[in-house]
């Protein structure tokens, strides 16, 4: 056991499955000699050499399209597209390509990578560096989308990821690459499509997702402690293939379901969510399905501005206390 | 107006200069008459296969064009006809294990690699003998068995798919070289320039090869270009030879792509190879190709590349007879293969939840 | 008044605006000399001649990156997408470039285009040439996003569209090109963000868009005349703005809501309408609200499958009389 | 390591032949010592702009980094410490009424345009009397009252648009250039490709400067294309000229970009000038440059712009107080922006919810 850093996780799961595999190949914009712009790849270039880690020149599209076809014919490659903004450059991917193939040549081509990424805010990076793309990645059948709000869940998703099958969009958090947690020693792998309860409650329920998690925690805390509001938080780790169970079975307990999610209100990852909610478990609500979000803002820069765009822990308590009208 | 000049490369692997010839003074079959069939670096066998393969392409998108017409086929579909010298010379100077990326117009480079015409021509019927039992269409055609590793709709998307199929190849010390074909219009395209820049710098083994008819569906490629070659006039970009070859004559292809494959194999980097040719038919299904000034088609049909072909053989004293009974084994193929799919099922409709996800299934939820 | 197709209304409309404001350019695709490939252009070129009417090249990021350019300093550009899946190769425009500029620079730089492409299923072209794209674009605060189901709303919501000061996605439907319809003579001119009742009823709202709401009348009639169900059905036309007005109008007098999608499951933008509808206006809610779709797969090409998959008629009766137990 | 032997375009607008000058054999000043302030091609007053423009840039940046130092300055922020030249020379050869296009590294382009140092340092801090009051920040700079058109954050997004701004000068017959200023790493990308391949079928007045300052974020350009300048031995491709200057120069800059906005003007088409150049900070705030060979930076330090223009003034008999009282004034300026800047309120919330739509506000739906 020993703590480690979500950046740092980032390095030792990727080693770990380069050590496993040798089909496992990793590419990205300074990736390699410079350990990533995050500092989340240090180490992999000495570890493995400049063969299976690899600097690419900025051009996304080669990347990706790379990384498709070292995957078709018996490779397993990670491609890093540093920020997670940057898939708008490279969508065809993971639009028409990863996730259509295997379904259009009746099963005879997979297509097993990786896309690594950093997004959300916090950082004051601005409208085209800082955000949460969940919402233009999991609406492709054949596609996987995961993202991890742990070090120790960086490791075991990320190892699940490089040994599926399928294409998996893995979504880090570029604000939690400083935060640290506790991870056993030795091989860590984990289950895609596992959501977790990171806290029981009983009078609602939040679905979080990467650095929300944290605040989504935080609000439980307050909730319980300043207003005796009793909320279960699920992390929900992967919205493709999604715990719809562990959802399902948590309203049906609390009767109340609020989603919080970074990006902007319109079409985020909670309105699926909600939907099959509504759907499913309508006779289950106690009351209103609420999506907590950043507004429909392109995020500002300013760290005030930021600040109050961006879901925080209080916006999630008031939300959640005047919803319960507690 | 097409202009019949166009420059050849005459040393491929070398720096050496390029050549221009003038494509109207040729003869349309470059053996000596009443020469008995050679045997030199092509030779006899080889020879016969450029033919029979070029009338196999042929002949094949002419049923699959007489289907549509009696709405035997849906949807769409983009034929080479007029351009099958370009298909048959490069899969002939391939060795199995070579991989084929093609294009929306794939037909001809998929059935070049040894695919039934019989899966092809089934799978644009939506039959459940073809090649992927409908699920892909016309447009994606797909043989991983014969090295057929795709075929892509999106103008661009497998240039840098080919390189990485390149790439596995060079890191597991295979010998296979991939073969990437798409059109002029395609080389304006981002994943173009970072695709062969990519191939480039990292000497991937694979050869990208512009046939170059001229057109993008409607608009002539003149219109969007300002070079006169939109391939061969970019090599010097990525660091590349300039290499213009005629795509209608499949010697010419043939041996270019030998030339372009051992290359990629001894580990000197990818080529880029635009070949001049000319579409028969329209852009698609859709297309009667009214925007093609008079007098082009008919200009472009005397040298079309199956009829060069013949009469090479014919110079090399190939009695008739041999391409007679080539021809007649084609028909009958084919007119098998339209058979067998006439009668084969359409696809059942089970297989609509199939193979979304690795697992077999299309479950994204529990 | 004339009897016109919603092919030719595409021009008509471009012509309309084209003749009222020199601004307004046009380019794309074979759009010019050929009259585009879906012949929606035909007659451009010879009414407004090579200066405004432009054939590119194969390069979408130029045609987009040109329109916003020129948007920026004073033109009104059209740009044609040809197929909507290709949205995917040049989504940087549509996802970081142009909803984000007039925020970004505190409201000096405005982007007055209108991107139009044509989606949609039922021509058999396979899984990328046949996608319904609204969720790919109506996620991205700045943008707006509309689509037509008849000859008229073409005319009348293109021209808003050309005359917003906002981007603008058209998106129309493939299949609906050789559609004929009623078209009054004279200036057309709708407005943006503007729902449709097309047939008011009492037990269920129906909310559709494109393709689907031609399918949902059908399904409506057929649920009245078979069933005695009388569902109200709404054209959405424009998911951005969105008329939840309207929407939640309709729920509060039906009770039970129902949207029809062409789109795959997870995260079409039904899943908005629901979440909206389920959070405001929860307590209206009669029972479960229900997303018909085409199911989580990539489009088949063959003419039977393909028919299975994207929603028809009699799936859509067979739905809502299984939710209304009717 | 560098090597100082560059290609230097002689003639600009026809096909002149390059010449190859050896950097490292040139005095660091041109002008003949001794000499007075000449009244060549540049003259005087332009020459002190020059300077004027190279010690501002320098200065204003400066601050930027000690401010971050200080915190006082948040997120990120990209200085072109080294390569000022460029910015100043570009700058000074436009006409009220250009257009420039930046990029993430844009300040120095920002305040070249004449967008007060207070205006930008605000927008770094968030401060409410910044350009975009905060909105925007240090990556997306835009000032349309002084011709800067936006500063872009994904890279290449700008070339097209660029063309864009270029083609609505062309098609209303105004007589405006639209500059666009990227770097080295940026011709590797898609949207590069097809925005050159664009604006030189259209003819468009638009300028595109490359910076090569030798590397991308971190990794050197070297190892990521096959020939040796990104830029320039790409323009043969789009059937433009092949010109690669001295960027550390201004005086050189100076006169290319007189000759390329002509020739924009003059409805000659676009240009493609690459400009060899270094910086002497981290690629961003947060790197430390570590992977540059050891003395890189030193020796790149002695071809400092701002050190080669005072020695040039210096040679042409400028006397040292001109270049002093030029010093001191912007020091000043910078200094009272700075506590213009320290005073100013941090900007109000309730912009959060202006502008996202053109009436003003940000509500999508009734
Ligand atoms: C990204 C993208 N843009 C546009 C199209 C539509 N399209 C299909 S084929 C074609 C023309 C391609 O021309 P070329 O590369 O010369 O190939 P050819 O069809 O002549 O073989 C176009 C524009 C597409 N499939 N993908
Ligand atoms: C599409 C995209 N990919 C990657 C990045 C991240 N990035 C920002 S600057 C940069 C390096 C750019 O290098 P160059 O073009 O040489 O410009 P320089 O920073 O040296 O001025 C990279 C990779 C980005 N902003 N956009
Ligand atoms: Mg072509
Ligand atoms: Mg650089």
């Amino acid at each position: 056991m020993a703590e480690l850093t979500y950046r740092d996780a980032v390095a030792r799961a990727i080693a770990q499955e380069m050590t496993r595999d040798e089909n496992v190949v990793f590419l990205g914009e300074d990736v390699a000699k410079a350990g990533g712009v995050f500092k989340a790849t240090v180490g992999l270039l000495d570890k493995f050499g400049p063969k299976r880690v690899i600097d690419t020149p900025i051009s996304e599209q080669a990347i990706l399209g790379a990384a498709m076809g070292a995957a078709m014919t018996g490779l397993r490659p990670i491609a890093e597209i540093m920020f997670a903004d940057f898939i708008a450059v490279c969508y065809d991917y993971i639009a028409n390509e990863f996730p259509k193939t295997r379904y259009m040549t009746n099963g005879q081509v997979g297509c097993p990578l990786v896309v690594r990424c950093g997004g959300g805010g916090g950082s004051r990076f601005g409208a085209q560096h800082s955000q949460c793309i969940e919402n233009w990645v999991m609406q492709f059948p054949g596609l996987k989308v995961v993202s991890p709000s742990s070090p120790v869940d960086v490791i075991g998703l990320l190892a699940a990821a490089v040994r599926d099958d399928d294409p998996v969009m893995f979504l880090e958090h570029k604000s939690l690459y400083a935060m640290k947690g506790e991870v056993p020693d030795g091989e860590i792998l984990d289950r895609l499509g596992t959501a977790k309860i990171l806290r029981a409650g009983t009078d609602a329920t939040i679905i979080a997702l990467g650095m929300m998690v944290h605040r989504s925690v935080a609000a439980a805390e307050k909730l319980q402690a300043e207003y005796g509001v009793n909320v279960e938080v699920i992390d929900v780790r992967s919205l493709v293939p999604l715990d719809t169970q562990c959802i399902l079975g948590s309203v049906a307990k609390t009767g109340r379901l609020f989603t919080v999610e970074e990006n902007p209100r319109v079409l985020g990852w909670g309105a699926e969510v909600v939907s099959i909610v509504a759907d499913e478990a309508f006779y289950d609500l106690d009351g209103p399905p609420v999506r907590i979000t950043t507004p429909n803002i392109p995020l500002p820069a300013a760290d005030q501005l930021e600040d109050m765009a961006i879901p925080s822990v209080d916006r999630i308590v008031a939300t959640i206390r005047k919803s319960l009208s507690a | 107006m097409v202009k019949w000049n166009i420059s050849v490369a005459r040393s491929f692997a070398g720096r050496a200069p390029v050549e221009t010839i003038n494509m109207a003074k040729m003869t349309p079959a470059a053996g000596k008459p009443g020469a008995l069939p050679p045997n030199d670096d092509i030779g006899e066998a080889k020879r016969l296969e450029l033919y029979r393969l070029q009338v196999l392409l042929r002949e094949a998108e002419q049923r699959a064009f007489d289907l549509f017409l009696q709405n035997q086929i849906k949807g769409t579909s983009h034929l080479s006809l007029g351009q099958e010298a370009i298909a048959a010379g490069c899969a002939a100077a391939m060795q199995p294990g070579d991989l084929s990326f093609c294009t929306y117009r794939g037909h001809a480079h998929t059935l070049a690699r040894g695919v039934p015409v019989e899966k092809v021509l089934g799978e644009l019927m939506g039959r459940d003998n073809g090649l992927m039992r409908g699920k892909g269409g016309s447009m994606h055609l797909t043989s991983v068995e014969h090295g057929v590793m795709g075929s892509y709709a999106i103008i661009g998307a497998h240039i840098p798919i080919a390189c990485g199929a390149a790439w596995r190849a060079q890191y597991k010390g295979a010998s296979d070289v991939s073969v990437c074909f798409f059109g002029d219009g395609t080389t304006n395209i981002g994943a173009f320039h970072e695709g062969i820049n990519y191939a480039a710098i990292h000497k991937l083994p694979v050869v990208f090869v512009c046939e170059n008819n001229l057109y993008m569906e409607y608009t002539p490629i003149a219109d969007v270009i300002p070079v006169k070659h939109p391939a061969a006039d970019r090599a010097s970009a990525y660091g590349l030879e300039r290499i213009l070859i005629d795509g209608n004559d499949a010697d010419v292809v043939y041996r270019t792509m030998l030339k372009a494959y051992a290359r990629a194999r001894a580990g000197e980097g990818p080529s880029l190879i635009e070949c001049l040719t000319y579409r028969h038919s329209g852009h698609s299904r859709a297309d009667p190709a009214k925007y093609r000034p008079e007098g082009e088609l008919e200009k472009w049909k005397q040298r079309d590349p199956i009829k060069i072909y013949r009469e090479r053989l014919k110079s090399f004293d190939f009695p008739d007879e041999t391409m007679a009974a080539i021809d007649a084994e084609i028909k009958k193929i084919i007119d098998d293969a339209t058979t067998a799919c006439q009668a084969a099922p359409t696809t059942s409709t089970d297989i609509l939840f199939t193979d979304v996800y690795a697992d077999g299934g299309w479950a994204w939820r529990n």
